[in-house]
């Protein structure tokens, strides 16, 4: 990931002084290069997103086998093995690696601190206390230290000022911050595991009264929660005003990529949406710590004991602070996904996305509808029947756009010459995989449906199937075409291919029969996945099924892993341009593109994003910066 | 949207927050201080317009 | 390569980075406060208290006295602005001084008020009124300080920056302003809402 | 379609038109799915690149897309305007007149469902947060004149058959969600407020109560059982529970 600055740094204006005496902790810690950072974002979004995988495989683990001893070693060995082999890829010379193996290492050593602790697993037995601590975190993490980190911090970061023409963000500085502060959240989330009671363990939603008079962990979760929410007001401040000043000229805003628009749009959901968040946070840390009563009405026993808190709040207050983030939350996590996906379809169908103006529109609408129909999330909370109405109506019409999307995107197919590559599949696996994310939230978003869904594994199903094998996919569909650009080499399409089946034969084991327990009625949350109702008898040995996939499906990410680090220093090497692609990106710039500014010249966009296989043209793909 | 025009809606909120002030002062029977209320919303406007003058070549975007 | 747009402005947006950025990051800060007044509207709706008794134990004389200090400190603080747009350093010096002073008597002012409840054994755990009168005042004090910081800097250190690049630091200046505007805004809305309501 | 499904058994007047509902999503969401799924493999075989060499720079002519998101509008407005909305005002709307259906309260608690009974005289005695203590998990104030014959049983809930049950639904300390999955009803249990749900059991026999909101750790266990009788044991049972008073 060295970027090469000597070759270029002679017929490029750059600042001297800035360029080459920057010591090693300014260049790739505390550094101001957007693609630095966006590598930082990447590589601690994936150590995250892995540590949320192995609290759900944990999980997964009781609920498959209720009340059996956990083998821990199990889980331990492979990874702490994994943080050995990335630790000896390249010696002892620091780089990525080192930090990830190191970090991979460290994450065993979380686990097996956890897994030996009696109060956790007394004879090697999960409590439930601690089962729901893995709940609660293992979505927190997931959600907000894995994908959107990994989808705006990293992908945004490192991508979308190259695609803009841009010689960086607008402000470096405060993006540097951005990252430390996601940073700190992110420690601040794992010190919750060293507080007496453990982490928070009133699920990602933490639902008052329940977080309310839950133990310490939960506030450091609500301290974390804050600098996590401060990190992407400051990141999305300055996404949005890179978008709007730095683009490159000749790049008006209907030429911008179908992947910068779509952060464009997340970039407002998460300036406008994470406020109110942050207010809540705010209302219960002082529930929490100064007495107060915002969210809990007075009355309240809990074990035999009358609560002295004064009343006066309620319960739902949190539940439409929270969701009026959360809800727009969903289209942070998809939206970028869509982005990436659009890229890599135009790229390898060799031909123009099939309404491109459509998907602009349908993203930009989807945006703004996101922000009315946080409320199906609340049906059973005792609604009318008009404001029901009203936010299933919402509901139906935001399904709308994204329909619009898909199909544009499926259209896009039709009439190109589709090359099938480890990017390509993991972004045509998408299609029907977010298909069924999206079709599976039509019986939620209806009330009178959702009576019977509510809460159950058909909630579960549907929002992994939109995350799971819908965003993450995107995620490494990205990783995989993007990796050349970083690294100057491309990651191996054996393993790669290796790793798509694996994973997409998987997924769909662990999740769609999350949808037929649902349709059971089988609630979520469950410690012993249900084993003690008679209407969950016939869909039990279905727990086992999902467990096993998600099991071997880690097997499967191992080809991933050492395809990744490998790849970094053994991969073949491409030329600038590996994927013969159009938008500035793949253009103008060296790969890996240079440490501060990123053009030799300073770009002229000429045209619009995906101007592939224009007949009369002698290449198949016409550079954005190319003249006439 | 310039510190000028931020400023010029600022000190309308402000004549709008005094007058109303006064209004409220009438109300809890403290009419010499809601006197002082309208006055000082008057003040403002004065003030506001006087500043426009002086910035009369600042733009407002 | 320099970061385009930092001092000139962009001709087809009209502005640069800077200010669009503190408006967006204004935006939030709106979303932020309304979060909390629309909590203020629901818990008061929802309450069996009559709120407008509750806040009589609040002091009106002193909150203001407050509102008077903060719509001084905006003026004084365009005052400053102006006086760099007129290239006079030594006053805008001045006025940006004197917004520092009006910012810290705001905060000595609250200190008082804070002191007096707590005396009086009011804490936001008396009930649910004072709880978000001081979850409101608190933030809205924490505001106050970060411009505390800010003002000082580009009033102390922060303006050697008028010698060499004075266009990039009367930009500065303006952002602040905005800053500090804003701040002073939401006062405007707290005050009548907490106090007289 | 509905064993399709596996949905429970429908234990309730109202639950086969929530099932149809749910079945109606389904056949729409086969439909457009296997529909696609059609599309998109014969495209990703008709248009391989060992097939399809050079791509075509204009794509798809065709306005099937706008056709069919206009199709999915339609069907989307008429699940939502023909049943779901109606179903949902019948559900939260017209309660059937407390004379004519047997009136429960449930109150939520970690971890179980504490039901009360007016008994005989149809009166609910008063509640009060003081008394409760393990014998008495409701706080029934038995010098209440009404409360004398109030029955309280945990987690077993009898109800008639065929006769509309409305159930008001509370809780003593956290959220929880009262879930009969037979009867197709859900419903929050949120402290400081009181909620009622109806509907009518048409089907004999034991079914459960599943809590189905994270209510800490014992959320796995808040189990309790719901047993709809004729009207005779009901009223037996009833007369047993009043005699243990």
């Amino acid at each position: 990931m060295q970027p090469n600055t000597k070759s270029v740094a002679q017929h490029h204006d750059v600042h001297q002084s800035e360029h080459h005496e920057l010591s090693f902790w300014r260049k790739y810690v505390f550094s101001t290069d957007h693609k630095i950072i966006g590598i930082q974002y990447g590589i601690t979004a994936l150590m995250f997103l892995l540590l949320g995988f192995m609290f759900m495989m944990i999980m997964r683990w009781q609920l498959a086998y209720p009340g059996a001893a956990f083998p821990m070693y199990f889980f331990i060995a492979p990874i702490a093995l994994m943080g050995v082999v990335v630790l000896f890829i390249t010696g002892i010379k620091p780089s990525v690696n080192t930090v990830a193996g190191l970090s991979l290492v460290a994450m065993a050593a979380l686990i097996w601190y956890l897994g030996s602790s009696d109060e956790n697993f007394p004879d090697g037995i999960m409590l439930p206390e601690f089962y729901n601590q893995m709940g609660a975190m293992h979505g927190t993490i997931m959600v907000f230290l894995g994908v959107v980190p990994l989808a705006v911090g990293a992908f945004g970061n490192y991508v979308m000022p190259l695609q803009i023409g841009a010689p960086d963000m607008a402000f470096p500085k405060l993006n540097m911050m951005s990252y430390w502060v996601y940073f700190m959240g992110g420690v601040t989330m794992l010190i919750s595991f060293f507080v007496p009671g453990g982490a928070a363990n009133s699920g990602w939603t933490s639902y008052p009264p329940l977080s309310n008079i839950a133990t310490t962990g939960q506030t450091i979760w609500l301290l974390g929660m804050v600098f996590l929410i401060s990190s992407s007001l400051l990141g999305s401040v300055n996404f949005i005003v890179t978008i709007v000043q730095l683009r490159a000229k000749g790049l008006s805003f209907m030429r911008l990529p179908f992947f910068v628009w779509a952060q464009f749009v997340t970039s407002f959901l998460l300036l406008l949406a994470f406020p109110p968040l942050e207010a809540a946070g705010v209302l219960q840390l002082m529930d929490r710590l100064a007495g107060t009563s915002f969210f809990m009405p007075s009355g309240l026993v809990v074990s035999g004991q009358i609560l002295p808190n004064t009343g006066g709040g309620t319960p739902l207050l949190w539940q439409h602070l929270f969701w009026f983030l959360a809800h727009p939350e969903v289209y942070v996590l998809i939206l970028p996904a869509m982005g990436i996906i659009s890229e890599i379809i135009a790229n390898n169908t060799r031909k123009p996305l099939w309404g491109y103006k459509s998907l602009v529109y349908a993203a930009i609408f989807l945006g703004f509808m996101s922000f009315i129909v946080w409320a199906h999330h609340m049906f059973m909370t005792g609604m009318g029947s008009t404001i029901s109405a009203f936010f299933q109506t919402t509901t139906m019409i935001i399904s709308i756009p994204s329909v619009i999307i898909l199909s544009a995107l499926i259209i896009s197919l039709w009439g190109g010459s589709i090359r099938f590559n480890t990017p390509m599949l993991f972004a045509l696996a998408f299609l029907p995989m977010f298909g069924i994310g999206g079709l599976t939230g039509l019986p939620l978003g209806l009330s009178s449906s959702d009576i019977h869904l509510h809460d159950t594994y058909y909630v579960i199903g549907h929002f992994h199937y939109v995350v799971a094998p819908g965003t993450i996919f995107a995620l490494f569909a990205g990783i995989y075409f993007w990796f050349p650009k970083a690294t100057g080499r491309k990651m191996n399409e054996t393993l790669g291919k290796i790793h798509f089946w694996g994973s997409f034969v998987c997924m769909n084991f662990i999740f769609f029969p999350m949808l037929i327990q649902g349709l059971a009625g089988v609630s979520r949350r469950l410690y012993d996945g249900g084993e003690q109702y008679a209407h969950a008898q016939s869909v039990l040995y279905l727990n086992e099924v999902m467990s096993v996939a998600a099991w071997v499906m880690a097997l499967f990410q191992i080809f991933f892993i050492v395809n990744f680090f490998r790849s970094i220093k053994k991969g073949e090497k491409v030329s600038d341009n590996a994927w013969e692609a159009t938008t500035l990106d793949w253009s103008a710039t060296t790969s890996p593109p240079l440490a501060h500014g990123n053009f030799d010249t300073v770009p002229e966009v000429h045209r619009g994003p995906y101007e592939y296989s224009v007949p009369g043209q002698k290449n198949d793909f016409t550079p954005q910066h190319q003249k006439a | 949207m310039s510190l000028k025009t931020f400023h010029i809606f600022f000190i309308s909120l402000s004549v709008l927050t005094a007058i109303g002030f006064g209004v409220w002062l009438l109300n809890e029977n403290a009419p010499v201080f809601a006197v002082l209320s309208f006055l000082s919303g008057i003040g403002l406007i004065v003030y506001g317009i006087s500043f426009l003058r002086k910035l009369k070549h600042v733009s407002f975007i | 390569m320099e970061i385009p747009y930092t001092i000139e402005t962009r001709e087809d947006t009209g502005v640069n980075n800077a200010k669009l950025g503190i408006w967006l990051f204004l935006a939030s800060e709106v979303m932020l406060f309304g979060a909390l007044f629309t909590t203020y509207i629901l818990l008061r709706i929802g309450s069996a208290d009559d709120w407008s008794q509750l806040n009589d134990i609040l002091n009106v004389p002193l909150a203001t006295l407050n509102t008077v200090v903060l719509i001084s400190s905006s003026v004084t603080m365009v005052m400053s602005w102006a006086s760099l747009m007129m290239k006079d350093f030594k006053k805008y010096k001045l006025y940006m001084g004197l917004t520092i002073l009006c910012s810290f008597g705001f905060l000595i002012i609250k200190y008082f008020e804070y002191s007096a409840k707590f005396e009086h054994h009011l804490y936001p755990s008396t009930n649910t009124f004072l709880a978000i009168y001081f979850t409101m005042t608190a933030l809205h004090g924490l505001h106050v300080i970060g411009g505390i910081i800010v003002n000082t800097y580009f009033w102390g250190p922060g303006s050697k920056m008028w010698n060499t690049q004075p266009e990039r630091f009367t930009n500065r200046i303006e952002i602040a302003g905005l800053y500090w505007h804003f701040v002073d805004l939401v006062w405007i809305f707290l005050f009548p809402v907490l106090y007289l309501l | 379609m509905e064993q399709f499904l596996g949905l429970p058994p429908e234990g309730s007047a109202h639950a086969h038109e929530i099932d149809q509902l749910i079945v109606l999503l389904h056949w729409l969401m086969f439909a457009l799915f296997i529909g696609w799924g059609i599309f998109y493999t014969y495209v990703l075989i008709r248009f391989r690149k060992a097939k399809n060499p050079t791509a075509d720079y204009t794509g798809s002519k065709s306005h099937m897309s706008s056709y069919l998101e206009i199709v999915v509008a339609v069907v989307e407005i008429v699940l939502l305007i023909g049943f779901s909305i109606p179903l949902w005002a019948n559900r939260v709307n017209q309660f059937p007149p407390e004379k004519d259906a047997l009136v429960v309260h449930v109150v939520a608690e970690q971890f179980a469902w504490n039901v009360h009974y007016p008994g005989k005289d149809g009166k609910f005695g008063k509640r009060d947060i003081n008394l409760v203590d393990s014998d008495n998990p409701l706080g029934i104030d038995r010098n209440d004149p009404d409360a004398v014959d109030d029955i309280a049983t945990i987690n077993q809930l009898n109800l008639p058959l065929n006769k509309p049950a409305i159930i008001y639904i509370s809780s003593k300390d956290v959220i929880h969600s009262f879930k009969l999955p037979v009867m197709r009803i859900n419903q929050d249990a949120i402290p400081g407020q009181v909620i009622p749900v109806w509907f009518t059991p048409t089907l004999a026999g034991d079914s459960e109560i599943a809590c189905a909101q994270l209510c800490g750790l014992g959320h796995y266990r808040m189990r309790g059982y719901m047993t709809i009788q004729t009207m005779e044991e009901f009223t037996a049972w009833l007369d047993e529970q009043a005699a243990s008073l």
